[in-house]
């Protein structure tokens, strides 16, 4: 078992089912855009993935390096541009964002703007929003994928980047951002998280095979909720992994080289 | 429908939403059908200078003017504004030249899934940059603004956040409903690049495939160069007019440079160099190797078509042109 | 910047800048591949409410749905709310209905150089018709802000006049210059029709030429039933997406109805036909001459098809394509 | 001399003039547009004309029917959309703009909306602002061409559809409209008028030959002023006549048909 898949390839198949057929979805490069695209080439056949860079509903032959790069185009119904990838989030029509980030606290909130203390002279200066705070505003639904451990989710991220739930239930109401959105899922390397309904806080839903709830706490610093009805997560199916490695990621530059 | 205080930024406004002032300069701006082909270099001395706040368009490794961006390293431009808008190459060329002291962060020293920038990342660390925060659609909604003559347009975005608090974005309440929205104000780029597929000599543009926010960016700016890699007669502009993006009366200079995007992608004509991205980010871990590497490949070169030289020419140029995906049809 | 009060307008708004409700709706609007392909007849009883707030695509008689438009007068529609939006033979056939009973102005009744419609004038002079006045910009604008999901955009025009005192704009000052703006509240159309060039069963949809304000529209729209000259293979919306105005998810209803246009104009296709046009005029004289009028071409047709065969069919159409002055290529 | 031209061929040759090589102007179609259109074919070959459906730099060979249709777009540099148009007037980029108009006052205020006190049971309904209000808000000079009588220069217009000077010098502005635009000209079936710069106040340049200063208060429903170097519109040249004729409107659509 310990051999049939890596980390990586099972932290894709389990973030790929988070994202229902028929739906939008703009994605960023790396993990999550390896999560759509295998989605859409197994139970969501019609995904709609939009790039924020402006194309829209391309039929991916191969993983973008950039969200702008001709790989996001290939076989799309419209290209358009930033304010028409955007707009559409704003206006409520995306369901579905998934993002990366450096930090994470219980609430969803992430950041990758910087490590410190002075937005001036940052110790680690990081990207910066760049789409993420648009999208996780205005999307309805906001994954993450990320590596567990300590440095990453945090009881206070040093900087709020990218709005998760804020300071928790009817903070994002109350800030104006859009009814009804927010943090979704979290896709990490120890377990998948989703958020309690009432308090707004990170909870786990399942607990990756071998992971144990000591694990998760050493590795977390804030206090995580587990979910009454807690599950291991189903491993990688066969065809998930078969798709994954032959028309998904051929070169290994997510889910890694496989050894011969 | 919204509850407590209005919060406020501490952002530096680098340019402000001038709409007046920018009415009056668009007015004054000729409008005279004339043949502005010229060098880089002469439309970098021309239209480029210390302390403009400059815009870079395409998307930081996609559709670049990797020419404009080197002459302006190469003519040692300084105190330059700079909208980090997706920017990922452009910002490397830029930090590398340190040639800017303010930028309007949404995305930089990051080159997407390629990794992180160590020269970007050492500038923006000494404390050398004054930064403003905001995010991709807020720094284009600025533009838009700017392009649509308005001096705001309101967001709902950057609400309740840290990138909020060090924008210089303010919150209103919206007239009719009430709801907190963040006012973005208008930005006009003292001077812009951006690399086109074709244009005519008058400037007359298209850009094929995503055009990301150039539309806005070419509308905004006070001056704009146009770096290209056709250029081709208006009748050509003429008879697809539904791809044209930039009238002429916007532009300021136009450049023939083929290849221009390079090591960038240039949908439908060439894909990325990743080998060489590669090269400057091992380049940039040091800076005596970047200082020899900026040398070799800018200040110790002429103009664009040497750099290109340097990277094996034509023969490695039509590997790139292979490589690329997307073909016209 | 600007001196003196803040003034107030007066005018009903007929359809709430609601940009949560409007948010709720597109969230639940299904975005599954599914053939949409139906009648004109089908697609306005499923989707052409009484009561609901209409508009129509293109520029009056210049690539306008007049299918659609018929439809709703055969199936007496009522109480309309109407998007006046540079209107007027789509105008023209609703007042002929009395399908509507509140309409945001910006242009109405006339026919540009055409003339003015007698049927409009004394259907809108009746006291029937309850107004609100815009201008084509601000009107356009109000559908750019419901599609870009905010609940206003600003502007500087309708200012100081009694177009402005007449309308449902509010007066607000710029949180960063102090200067007077008109806030203009997002329009969300119920439902909206839009005759465009090509369409595949799904709904994505090409307009060659000028838009108008259809990209604003489709977006804005809760419902949007399209006619299109021409049902293509989806293959061919991916093999030039840069003309692609509208992606399938907006879309309820796709209707082929070649020469939908006519007596309208439709670009590159038939010019339009002034002589009908004019017809129409004629017939408007007097309510009595009106009705046997439209109990000939409209209440006494099964279809479009029908209207079409009375004017002369492919031959009176054939002669339309050769007044076309664009041509293809 | 009086069979030389007529009255509409005057007010065309003299609106043409008053439009500069190499600007930029929104024009309506009708009078405006044959003004434009002979403009460009004889001392304004770079006129670049727009038009507010989306039309932009066409190379006309006909004259529209409508603002929108094909003869807007024929040779055009792009073909874009109602927002492209108005946001370039809005952002301070076109000179001039061409109107008509069924009333205008002494500060050049147009109504196009009504006649009558009660908008929601107008005694005339007209069209309506269509993109008047915007244009004369938001291009740099707005020129108006219409018939001159006491109906239509009147003391104060029924609805004030689209701004002039409105109570004023400083009215503009203080109304918040962009600062240096306003009324420039109106050419009438009598008369070249420009705005005195002190109190923008309607003022007659050129009397059309063979009118008097007492035609003009005849005809005029508020106070006119007249220029201390009052001239005689200078008649339409034979190239002028030649090129409205034969390439302009050759089927006489706004110039009437000649006899032969």
């Amino acid at each position: 078992m310990a051999n049939r898949y890596n980390l990586m390839e099972l932290m894709v198949c389990v973030a790929a089912r988070q994202l229902e057929d028929g739906k939008t979805a703009v994605i960023g490069t790396g993990m999550p855009l390896a999560a759509a695209m295998l989605a859409q080439k197994t139970r969501a056949p019609n995904l709609i993935i939009m790039f924020e860079a402006g194309s829209i509903a391309p039929q991916l032959v191969k993983l973008p390096l950039s969200v702008a790069d001709s790989y996001t185009m290939t076989g799309g119904l419209m290209l358009s541009n930033m304010d028409e990838t955007m707009a559409t989030c704003q206006r409520g029509v995306v369901d579905y964002t998934f993002l990366g980030g450096a930090q994470i606290d219980m609430y969803g909130n992430l950041n990758s703007t910087m490590i410190g203390t002075d937005i001036q002279k940052p110790k680690v200066r990081l990207p910066g929003s760049g789409g993420a705070n648009d999208l996780a505003s205005l999307c309805w639904k906001t994954l993450v994928i990320t590596p567990h451990d300590q440095r990453r989710f945090v009881a206070q991220v040093d900087f709020l980047t990218t709005p998760g739930y804020l300071t928790g239930p009817g903070a994002r109401e109350a800030a104006g951002l859009p009814a009804g959105t927010g943090p979704y899922k979290v896709i990490s390397t120890l377990a998948l998280m989703g958020y309690e309904s009432e308090t707004k806080r990170m909870c786990v839903e399942s607990l990756h095979p071998g992971v144990t709830v000591e694990d998760i706490r050493a590795n977390t610093g804030f206090e995580m909720l587990f979910a009454d009805n807690l599950i291991i997560t189903l491993e990688p199916t066969d065809e998930e992994l078969d798709v994954l490695r032959t028309q998904v990621d051929p070169l290994g530059l997510i889910i890694g080289k496989r050894s011969t | 429908m919204s509850d407590g205080e209005m919060n406020t930024s501490m952002g530096t406004l680098f340019s402000p939403p001038d709409v007046e002032g920018a009415r009056q300069f668009f007015a004054a701006k000729s409008r005279v059908l004339t043949d502005k082909l010229m060098s880089v270099s002469e439309a970098v001395t021309q239209f480029v200078h210390d302390g403009d706040y400059f815009s870079s368009g395409g998307f930081g490794m996609i559709r670049i003017s990797t020419a404009v961006l080197h002459e302006i390293v190469r003519q040692r431009k300084k105190n330059l504004g700079f909208a980090g808008h997706t920017s990922t190459h452009d910002f490397e060329i830029l930090a590398a030249g340190r040639c800017f002291d303010r930028c309007d962060v949404a995305y930089i020293v990051g080159l997407e899934v390629c990794g992180l920038s160590p020269q970007a990342r050492r500038y923006m660390e000494s404390g050398a940059v004054q930064v403003t925060e905001w995010s991709n659609a807020t720094l284009g909604w600025r533009l838009k603004a700017a392009a649509m003559g308005v001096p705001f347009l309101p967001a709902r975005a950057l609400l309740g956040t840290e990138t909020f608090k060090y924008s210089a974005a303010k919150e209103i309440l919206c007239p009719f409903t009430g709801q907190k929205l963040a006012a973005l104000p208008a930005l006009y780029p003292d001077v812009s690049v951006i690399h086109v597929h074709r244009a005519d000599v008058y400037g007359n543009a298209q850009i094929d495939g995503i055009s990301v926010a150039d539309w806005d960016l070419a509308r905004a700016s006070k001056r704009l160069i146009l770096t290209t890699e056709q250029v081709v007669d208006t009748s050509e502009i003429r008879r697809t007019p539904e791809l044209t993006q930039i009238p002429y009366w916007l532009v300021d200079a136009v450049c023939h440079v083929p290849y221009g995007s390079y090591p960038g992608n240039m949908p439908y004509e060439y894909y990325l160099d990743k080998e060489h991205l590669n090269e400057w980010l091992e380049a940039e871990k040091d800076v005596a190797t970047l200082d020899a590497f900026l040398q070799k490949y800018i200040y110790g070169t002429q103009d664009f078509a040497e750099y290109l030289a340097l990277k094996g020419g034509e023969e490695h140029l039509a590997e790139l042109r292979a490589r690329e995906p997307l073909q016209r049809g």
